[in-house]
């Protein structure tokens, strides 16, 4: 609701603006953005798993719910107006908005849900693992679906929030190749079309995709919300921070979403250009096995805690992205299911080098002990994994912890890490939706046999019962004990929960970052007065 | 020779200096010379004494760090070494040409003959491209190239050495030059094709009344062709005068030792087989030596040759740069040959070294799977007999095979077919352990001194190789007193052996090799071309040396050269090469008083005497035509394409060698006809 | 000729082949698994999810299997699909060719016209200004790294000066023209839109400087070389004898020559252009095969490496036999031998 | 008389001019002296680095060029002069290394190859054939990348690219050697064709072969560091200056984190490149007038 209400306060500010200034000539009718777009393989729904196309899709097409910037726990109404428990609370039954119409004019039915929510598990590509709760999609009535739930005891509604789930025109797939039948893997032909087109309901849609060049979006005279504010969005691939940072500074560029904590700071004091922060649910993490087979000393407890106490980090917070990141206190982001920032320095890892001396000597080797640290030879946030590793095994060598850097590609990485091949290593997180499970449940399942560790019945316990527990007071309290074991136990340590800045040429106003893998809302963006 | 006639060209007191790293070096000094109209000059010295650079002086075509120091060029009046660039510009290629000594250089390859020939034409803006064209395809018809209408459109290496020297000559003749400058046009050229050229450049002159200035090492050469010569030593004119009268009485003591180390064909060689040769080399033209240049090296010298002597008359016509001579004096004819020489050491019996049907075939690279395979028939099959102590000559021109059945006979390369029997052995099957001990007996001296020693040993260590190799001496000490000794033998100073290859001349190097050679104690020594690379009086020592090496050490000799005066001069036996063919084989003396192969008869009557008279009396046989390619040599006799009475017979059937005389074979139908 | 040409050409495929064969087997044996690079945390840990991936690129079939998949689809036309963009090889190869094939053309007639006229001055007026500026050029031309050259530059020029404009083949201002070739210089001028056109050309400006530098400065180096060799040749001192004028001893004589090795050099030089671009590529966002290389090298995407290697080999390969074939146009003793 | 023609011309023609000379041979000694500089700063780096190469101080990260810290600091804090001075460790050794080891194996390889002939000369034309139609950059990356990052690997990969065109080269110049005079000479003399490729054809050989071994150098420094520069080459700490320029060519501002390593490998490429041309010239006095 308050996403909306924006938009019509931006809209209307933009359309007095241009009322204002009749003789304007060159209003500002393109949005370019620029951004490293190299990851993204395609823009289908159904099979997208990247990190850069969630920004276009969540600007061409809508979902049933949607949420807010601000509030990552409560899901808001978007193509769906109302929900509610049915079928002995196994389902949920959506009511669709009424008179909502796809970009070329088609009215959005209840047979155009079931047919996306259908091809995205039917396609059995990566996101078909969001939709791992998601049970058969029923139609009850020409603007009303049910969408089942494979296990109740777990959550949905969030997870329907994620660009995965767009809908779009059941009409306009078809003719294009999708199938939504199973077999669909096999079958459908749609995503070359998806790639270069959208047929959602968006405030925008999709008018080409040329890889490693940009993405184009034209705006929707059909849009059921307040109208988007420019002709055109050009998304720009640029891949260098540099370069975009001079873009932006040029105005050739509105907005570059890739610049380092450096670049960020060398704008200040540039009138043209303003930076605009926003925070994420993303997460880096320092990760110790517990298998004595790969480090007989670090699957000591105590070993772990000291690393975890040696650490430094207000520094790399402060030192290496500008002080813009938050450290949330263990594998749950802070604003996701009542983890608090506060809970850190209540209960969370501190740098102590007093007590990382003394849990070495408890661990047996108080003169400290080596270490091998795998990462991937990459980018992370405004800095990179290289500067990061390095700054840290300064700071365990102040200790006597020697850790030694083994770098490799990120290909060499994954299969080292997912294998469980790994001593130590960093590595980040980021979650399709906000819904805690896809947090929790990793920590102590997949995450943790990686990392040799064999977690309690408690805990696993704990993890469950969050799950299931519709109390956001109560289930704040069960993720604060899981929290606590994380953290006795050492093998997360939480290095930092960045906030992302994104540079903003004063050509353009309302930019407004979101924690959501979208990442900005693009909808509300309107060219300055 | 009337004085009244006005000088072409005036050459006075030039000085033309280099500038090297050591210092000025003065290439050419004080030279002064006339040329009237029409007339035919010759230059002739050895290497650095400054002929060339004189004649380049001329045309101002010296390298970058060559100038003109001094003196005045003058021609048809004007000072050419005061002219502007343009203006010289203008008489290059125009009044004067020039043709050089590399006709396979001369060229350049990437462009057709045509655009060569018409370039220089162009340049003098006297005709228009299709005028040039035409004229020259009718000078190269002139120069007597067959269907010059394709030959224009050809490239350089469609041509041969001959061919392309012609073709430089059409060139040279293209704008009807009042001088031509020909600066060693037949060294590279074998003696056949040479006679052809000067022949033309004789027949040139008359015909076009053009001037020639011919600069050439060779004093036969220039005795062929030239009124009057010039005899340059260490960047001076040591003597001038008519080329009869200097030839048959030369003024200076230089002149004197050139004619001499010369061995000639119209005379029968001594019986020592030695040649007149003068010690030392020419001086260091980077350190100016006071007194007569020759002085040190002169047979004749007196105390008075301190003082540097002037280029004075001598004579009617004749001026020499000598004192001892300054009074009308002649110089003596050499002391004949001590009747002291040895008797031939040929023994008779089994030879020992035989080849019999000898074949070195080499493939040439296929360009494609499918196309046919072909060979260079370099020798294909021969038969050789050397007797112990003796020398066999082998001569022929290039593309004969000569050098090829060296490195067959070292086995540096392996016969295709055929034996080479030495003692119990045959050489062109044996494998590399039977052949190792034979390696000792069998040695060989190479054409060039430059290329034949290890740059990166000294000499000591080349001479002491071998012989600790081969387990001649035991340890150290025993092989510096055998390098000693060898140096000794060679005429090296013994501190020699502590120095590298590039600080000797080529005589000296020559004579390295010739040491290491001998370090082995070899009873066999092949000799390639050892003398081709040499300067004249070197070349009479190393000949020298040769025959006082056979005579001490009973050495046996394979000789092969492409100079049959030379080989005549050494040689007990003489074989003829014609493409990979024996022409003729016969005693030294036989071959001479009778050749029987047409070819052998034109090859003596090809190389130029140096004695104008005997030049101008005796019988020319000129060969028409190139030897053909060794890929695909002609029917029958190989000689028939350019034999002057080869009959029907001749493509058909190969001439056998046969017995015509007693020790005297030849492979000709018509044997003696010529 | 011809025999030659078809035995250059099948040789040549031969051994286009026999390289891909090598660079499969080293990718093969690499510890990395491009599945799971591929897919996000969640679903690498689903088994069969990796398992349906492994199908969908055939890696779980037997080595020689792949292999051979792979070379029978090269008969058809068909590179395979990439396993990072998961789209054909073949288009991605499209795609990225035109971007390099551009600059890499724009660098090289960079180095040609301006390396053989400068190495040309250089030995004709030797140790003079020119020749000491052709000296600087050629020898700052190969002793700078490129990618450290590429930084200067685009610092230099494009953020501090601002008198180059940035990263990227064209303005963000302009669309790219309709394509055609691909190649934005092409395109633009037969759509007739000209400043598009020279905003391209503007953008071709640093990266091709910094992708020539090297070449620049070999060609430099070796056509002054190759002049001063060739003016110690007699045929040089004949030309001037025949009272040519220095124009035309130089133009007419010498440079037939000595151009003869710049064109063996210019070939490989095209040939390393075309395909080192990877570092100039990288700093200037172009979007370009290097890049792509690069990535699908890291990346372990076997259908892409090969791909690569193939089209790389194959471009090596042809114009090393173009460079053999204008060395036979310009050298007639070289077409002679291979005639006969 | 044909190879001694031309009078004093040849002798005077060749030797040039003098003040060509001396330049060429000031150029010489001063690429000696950048790279003698290069190596004694390599040696002692210990000795004169004023910091530690690691560890990592970010309250000073990104200072420009001060006082303290000359050429400034990097992104952890590092000064970047020490850097530079341990960085010339590995960007020396890892470009001596190579050139060292594929010419030593492309001499072998290409030496063998060329005198023995026949099958084993093909087969070694064939297989560098193959690794030159490899664009080399494009073939040490894949190779690197597949072999991991780290020195040895990299150094490695750049091995196997390199020795080829050693071998093509040593093969060129023992058939240039084996036809001279001198080695028949030997062959004559019976020696086995160990000693004559060995001890007379090779020291023959060994002058080209050691220009282009010094320029070499320059072309493997700069190869390692694009290398490094990718990613591939070092493991961190460890300081290289293509990886140097790497971690600055984002910081525009911060330009001295990447202007410096470059200066430095371009300094000791032109040093290496004085050198080889000296080498050149002192070798072969023809190529002076080049």
């Amino acid at each position: 609701m308050i996403r909306k209400t924006l938009i019509r306060l931006a809209t209307g500010t933009a359309i007095a603006a241009a009322l204002a200034l009749p003789a304007h000539a060159q209003k500002k009718t393109t949005l370019v953005i620029g951004l490293d777009i190299s990851d993204g393989r395609n823009y289908d729904p159904a099979r997208s798993a990247d990190l850069t196309p969630p920004l276009t899709m969540g600007a061409v097409s809508d979902t049933l719910l949607t949420l807010s910037t601000d509030d990552l726990v409560n899901v808001k109404p978007s193509l769906a107006t109302t929900w509610t428990l049915v079928n002995n609370a196994a389902a949920w039954r959506f009511q669709l908005r009424p008179g909502v119409k796809f970009w070329n004019g088609d009215v959005m039915t209840a047979e155009d849900v079931k047919f996306s929510l259908d091809r995205l598990v039917n396609v059995k590509d990566q996101p078909a693992s969001y939709a791992a709760n998601m049970g058969e999609v029923t139609i009850v009535g020409p603007m009303t679906v049910e969408i089942a739930m494979k296990n109740p005891k777990e959550p949905l509604l969030l997870d329907l929030t994620a660009p995965s789930f767009a809908i779009y025109s059941a009409k306009v797939a078809k003719a294009n190749g999708a199938v939504s039948t199973p077999g669909a893997d096999q079958t459908d032909k749609a995503t070359q079309w998806l790639n270069n087109n959208s047929a959602g309901t968006g405030p925008y849609y999709m008018t080409g995709w040329e890889r490693n060049v940009s993405v184009t979006m034209q705006k929707n005279p059909n849009y059921w919300g307040t109208p988007a504010a420019f002709e055109r969005v050009v998304v720009r691939h640029i891949a260098d921070g540099a370069a975009q940072l001079l873009a932006v500074r040029r105005g050739d560029v509105d907005i570059a979403m890739n610049l380092s904590a450096e670049q960020l700071d060398s704008l200040k004091g540039n009138a043209d250009v303003t930076v605009i922060q926003g925070g994420s649910t993303d997460t880096l993490y320092f990760m110790m096995t517990s298998n004595p087979d790969m480090n007989a000393t670090l699957a000591k407890k105590e070993a772990r805690q000291a690393v975890a106490a040696a650490i430094d980090y207000d520094g790399l917070i402060k030192g290496l992205v500008g002080g813009f990141a938050d450290r949330p206190p263990s594998f749950l982001p802070a604003g996701i299911a009542g983890t608090t920032l506060e809970q850190t320095k209540e209960f969370g890892f501190k740098e102590d080098l007093t007590k990382a001396k003394a849990l070495l000597a408890a661990a047996g080797v108080p003169n400290g002990f080596e270490f091998e640290l795998i990462y991937p030879n990459a980018a992370y946030f405004s800095t990179s994994y290289q500067l990061m590793t390095q700054k840290i095994q300064a700071d365990l060598a102040r200790v006597g912890i020697k850790m030694t850097l083994k770098p490799m590609d990120n290909v060499n990485w994954r299969a080292q890490f997912n294998g469980a091949k790994s001593q130590a290593t960093i590595a980040p997180w980021n979650s399709p939706s906000p819904n805690p499970y896809l947090w929790t449940g990793a920590s102590v399942q997949r995450v943790a046999k990686r990392m040799g560790w064999d977690p309690s019945k408690e805990i696993n316990d704990l993890v469950s019962q969050g799950a299931a527990e519709n109390d956001v007071a109560k289930q704040a309290t069960i993720y604060k004990r899981y929290q606590q074991i994380l953290i006795e136990n050492a093998n997360y340590a939480t290095l930092m929960q960045p906030i992302y800045r994104v540079a903003a040429h004063k050509n353009v106003a309302n930019v407004k970052l979101t924690p959501n893998v979208w990442k900005m809302e693009l909808a509300q963006i309107k060219p300055a007065s | 020779m009337t004085d009244a006639a006005p000088p072409l060209l005036q050459v006075r007191n030039l000085r033309t200096e280099f500038q090297t790293d050591a210092g000025p070096i003065r290439a050419v000094e004080g030279v002064s010379f006339d040329m009237r109209p029409g007339e035919t000059v010759g230059i002739v010295g050895e290497s650095g004494s400054g002929k060339s650079v004189t004649a380049l002086s001329i045309l101002r075509l010296l390298a970058d760090n060559a100038r003109i120091a001094e003196g005045s060029i003058s021609f048809r009046g004007q000072d050419l070494a005061t002219l502007s660039e343009e203006e010289i510009r203008r008489l290059r290629g125009g009044e004067i040409s020039m043709i050089f000594q590399d006709p396979l250089t001369s060229l350049n390859p990437v462009l057709r003959i045509s655009r060569q020939l018409v370039e220089g034409m162009l340049a003098h803006g006297r005709l228009n491209q299709v005028e040039a064209l035409k004229h020259g395809i009718d000078l190269l018809a002139r120069m007597g190239i067959n269907a010059p209408e394709r030959a224009v459109n050809g490239y350089p290496h469609e041509f041969s050495g001959g061919m392309r020297q012609r073709v430089m000559l059409a060139m040279g003749f293209a704008n009807n030059p009042s001088l031509l400058i020909a600066d060693e046009p037949t060294t590279a050229l074998d003696v056949t094709i040479q006679a052809q050229i000067l022949d033309l450049l004789k027949a040139l002159n008359r015909e076009f009344g053009t001037a020639v200035l011919l600069i050439s090492h060779d004093l036969g050469v220039i005795a062929s062709v030239c009124e009057r010569v010039l005899v340059m030593y260490a960047g001076e004119v040591v003597e001038e005068g008519p080329t009869e009268d200097l030839l048959a009485d030369p003024r200076h003591p230089y002149t004197w030792a050139l004619l001499n180390a010369v061995p000639r064909l119209d005379r029968e060689p001594p019986a020592d087989k030695r040649l007149t040769a003068i010690e030392g080399v020419p001086p260091d033209s980077s350190k100016p030596m006071a007194g007569c240049r020759f002085r040190v090296r002169c047979p004749f010298a007196i105390e008075r040759c301190t003082e540097h002597p002037d280029l004075l008359p001598v004579a009617e016509g004749r001026r020499a740069r000598c004192w001892v001579t300054q009074g009308g004096e002649r110089l003596l004819k050499p002391a004949a040959a001590a009747a002291t020489a040895a008797a031939s050491l040929t023994e008779a019996g089994r030879p020992m070294l035989e080849l019999r049907g000898v074949v070195k075939h080499y493939p040439l690279r296929r360009d494609a799977l499918f196309s046919t395979k072909k060979v260079v028939r370099a020798v294909d099959g021969i038969d050789l007999d050397i007797r112990r102590g003796e020398t066999v000559g082998l001569v022929g021109e290039s593309g004969s095979g000569k050098s090829t059945i060296a490195r067959l006979i070292t086995r540096i390369q392996k016969p295709t077919s055929g034996s080479i029997r030495f003692g119990e052995v045959d050489l062109a099957t044996a494998d590399r352990r039977v052949l190792r001990p034979l390696r000792r007996r069998i040695q060989m001296i190479f054409q060039d001194p430059y290329a034949s020693l290890n740059p990166r040993m000294t000499v000591g260590q080349i001479l002491a190789e071998p012989l600790r190799f081969h387990r001649l001496v035991r340890g150290e000490a025993q092989a510096r007193v055998r390098v000693g000794e060898l140096l000794d033998m060679v005429g090296l100073p013994v501190g020699s052996a502590e120095r590298y290859p590039h600080e000797f001349s080529g005589g000296q190097r020559q004579r390295i090799g010739t040491a290491r050679a001998l370090a082995v104690e070899p009873e066999l020594i092949i000799a390639d071309e050892p003398i081709s690379a040499l300067d004249v009086n070197i070349r009479a020592q190393i000949i020298n040396l040769f025959v006082g090496l056979q005579q001490r050490l009973g050495l046996t000799f394979l000789f092969i050269a492409h100079d049959l005066a030379v080989v005549r001069q050494v040689s007990d036996h003489i074989v003829v090469l014609y493409l990979g063919k024996v022409m003729e084989v016969a005693a030294a003396r036989d071959l001479f008083a009778e050749p029987l192969h047409p070819y052998t008869r034109s090859l003596i009557s090809a190389a130029p005497i140096p004695d104008a008279a005997v030049e101008r009396r005796r019988e020319h046989i000129r060969l028409t035509g190139e030897p053909p390619s060794p890929v695909n040599p002609p029917s029958g006799c190989r000689f028939r394409t350019r034999c002057p009475i080869a009959q029907g017979i001749c493509a058909e059937v190969e001439p056998p060698l046969a017995e015509l005389r007693t020790g005297h074979r030849a492979a000709c139908h018509f044997p003696g006809q010529m | 000729m011809f025999r030659y040409l078809v035995m250059r050409v099948a040789g040549m495929a031969v051994m286009a082949v026999l390289a891909t064969l090598v660079v499969f087997l080293i990718a093969t044996q690499v510890p990395g698994d491009p599945v799971l690079a591929q897919l996000g945390d969640l679903q690498a840990s689903d088994p069969q999810m990796v398992a349906r991936y492994r199908a969908r690129w055939g890696l779980d079939r037997p080595l020689w299997e792949q292999y051979w998949i792979f070379i029978s689809g090269i008969f058809h036309g068909d590179f395979g699909m990439s396993i990072s963009t998961q789209r054909p090889v073949f288009d991605d190869i499209r795609q990225y060719a035109p971007a390099t094939v551009e600059l890499a053309t724009i660098s090289f007639l960079l180095s040609i016209l301006v390396g053989v006229p400068l190495g040309v001055l250089a030995a004709v007026r030797r140790d003079s200004w020119i020749d000491n500026v052709a000296r600087f050029i050629s020898l700052a031309g190969v002793s700078s790294p490129t990618f450290w050259l590429a930084f200067i530059m685009l610092a230099l020029f494009y953020g501090g000066l601002q008198i180059a404009p940035g990263p990227g083949r064209i303005d963000l201002a302009f669309l790219p023209p309709r394509p055609v070739t691909g190649l934005y210089l092409i395109d633009a001028a037969l759509a007739g839109d000209w400043p598009a056109w020279r905003n391209v050309a503007a953008h071709l400006i640093l990266p091709a400087i910094v992708l020539a530098s090297g070449t620049l400065g070999l060609i430099t180096r070796t056509t002054r070389a190759s002049m001063l060799e060739a003016m110690t040749q007699d045929y040089v001192r004949v030309a001037r004898a025949k009272g040519l004028t220095e124009r035309k001893v130089v133009l007419g004589h010498l440079l037939p020559n000595a151009l003869i090795p710049v064109v063996t050099l210019g070939g490989l030089a095209y040939a390393v252009l075309l395909t080192g671009a990877v570092m100039t590529e990288t700093i200037f966002s172009w979007p370009g095969l290097g890049r792509y290389t690069f990535r699908s090298a890291v990346a372990l995407d076997f259908p892409g490496i090969m791909g690569i290697t193939l089209i790389v080999a194959v471009v090596y390969l042809v114009i090393n036999l173009l460079t053999d074939l204008s060395y036979a146009l310009l050298d007639p003793r070289v077409a002679r031998e291979r005639a006969e | 008389m044909t190879a001694a023609a031309d009078d004093a011309a040849a002798t005077a023609w060749q030797a040039g001019r003098h003040g060509r000379w001396r330049r060429r041979y000031g150029l010489a000694a001063f690429g000696a002296a950048i790279v003698a500089l290069w190596l004694v700063v390599a040696l002692a780096a210990p000795l004169i680095a004023p910091y530690r190469f690691d560890g990592a101080d970010v309250t000073i990260r990104l200072m420009p060029p001060s006082a303290e810290h000359w050429l400034g600091t990097d992104a952890l804090g590092r000064d970047v002069l020490s850097r530079l001075i341990w960085g010339s460790r590995i960007s020396l050794f890892a470009g001596i290394v190579v050139v060292a080891i594929g010419a030593g194996l492309g001499v072998v390889v290409g030496g063998i190859a060329a005198y023995a002939g026949g099958k084993a000369e093909e087969l070694m034309m064939r297989v560098t054939d193959l690794v030159l139609c490899f664009p080399p950059i494009i073939l040490a990356m894949a190779i690197a990348a597949a072999l991991g990052i780290g020195v040895r690997n990299t150094i490695l990969a750049m091995l196997i690219v390199w020795w080829p065109k050693f071998a093509r080269l040593a093969r060129s110049l023992v058939l240039v050697q084996r036809s001279q005079e001198y080695v028949e000479a030997a062959v004559v003399m019976g020696y086995g064709p160990g000693r004559i490729l060995f001890r007379h054809i090779v020291p023959n050989a060994i002058g080209p072969l050691v220009v282009l071994v010094t320029l070499d150098v320059g072309q493997a420094i700069i190869t390692f560091a694009g290398l490094s520069f990718l990613g591939l080459g070092v493991i961190p700490p460890m300081p290289e200056w293509g990886a140097m320029v790497s971690e600055g060519r984002e910081l525009v501002d911060q330009w001295w984190v990447a202007t410096f390593p470059g200066l430095a490998i371009l300094s000791v490429v032109v040093g290496f490149n004085f050198l080889g041309d000296g080498i050149r010239d002192w070798l072969d006095p023809k190529s002076r007038r080049r």
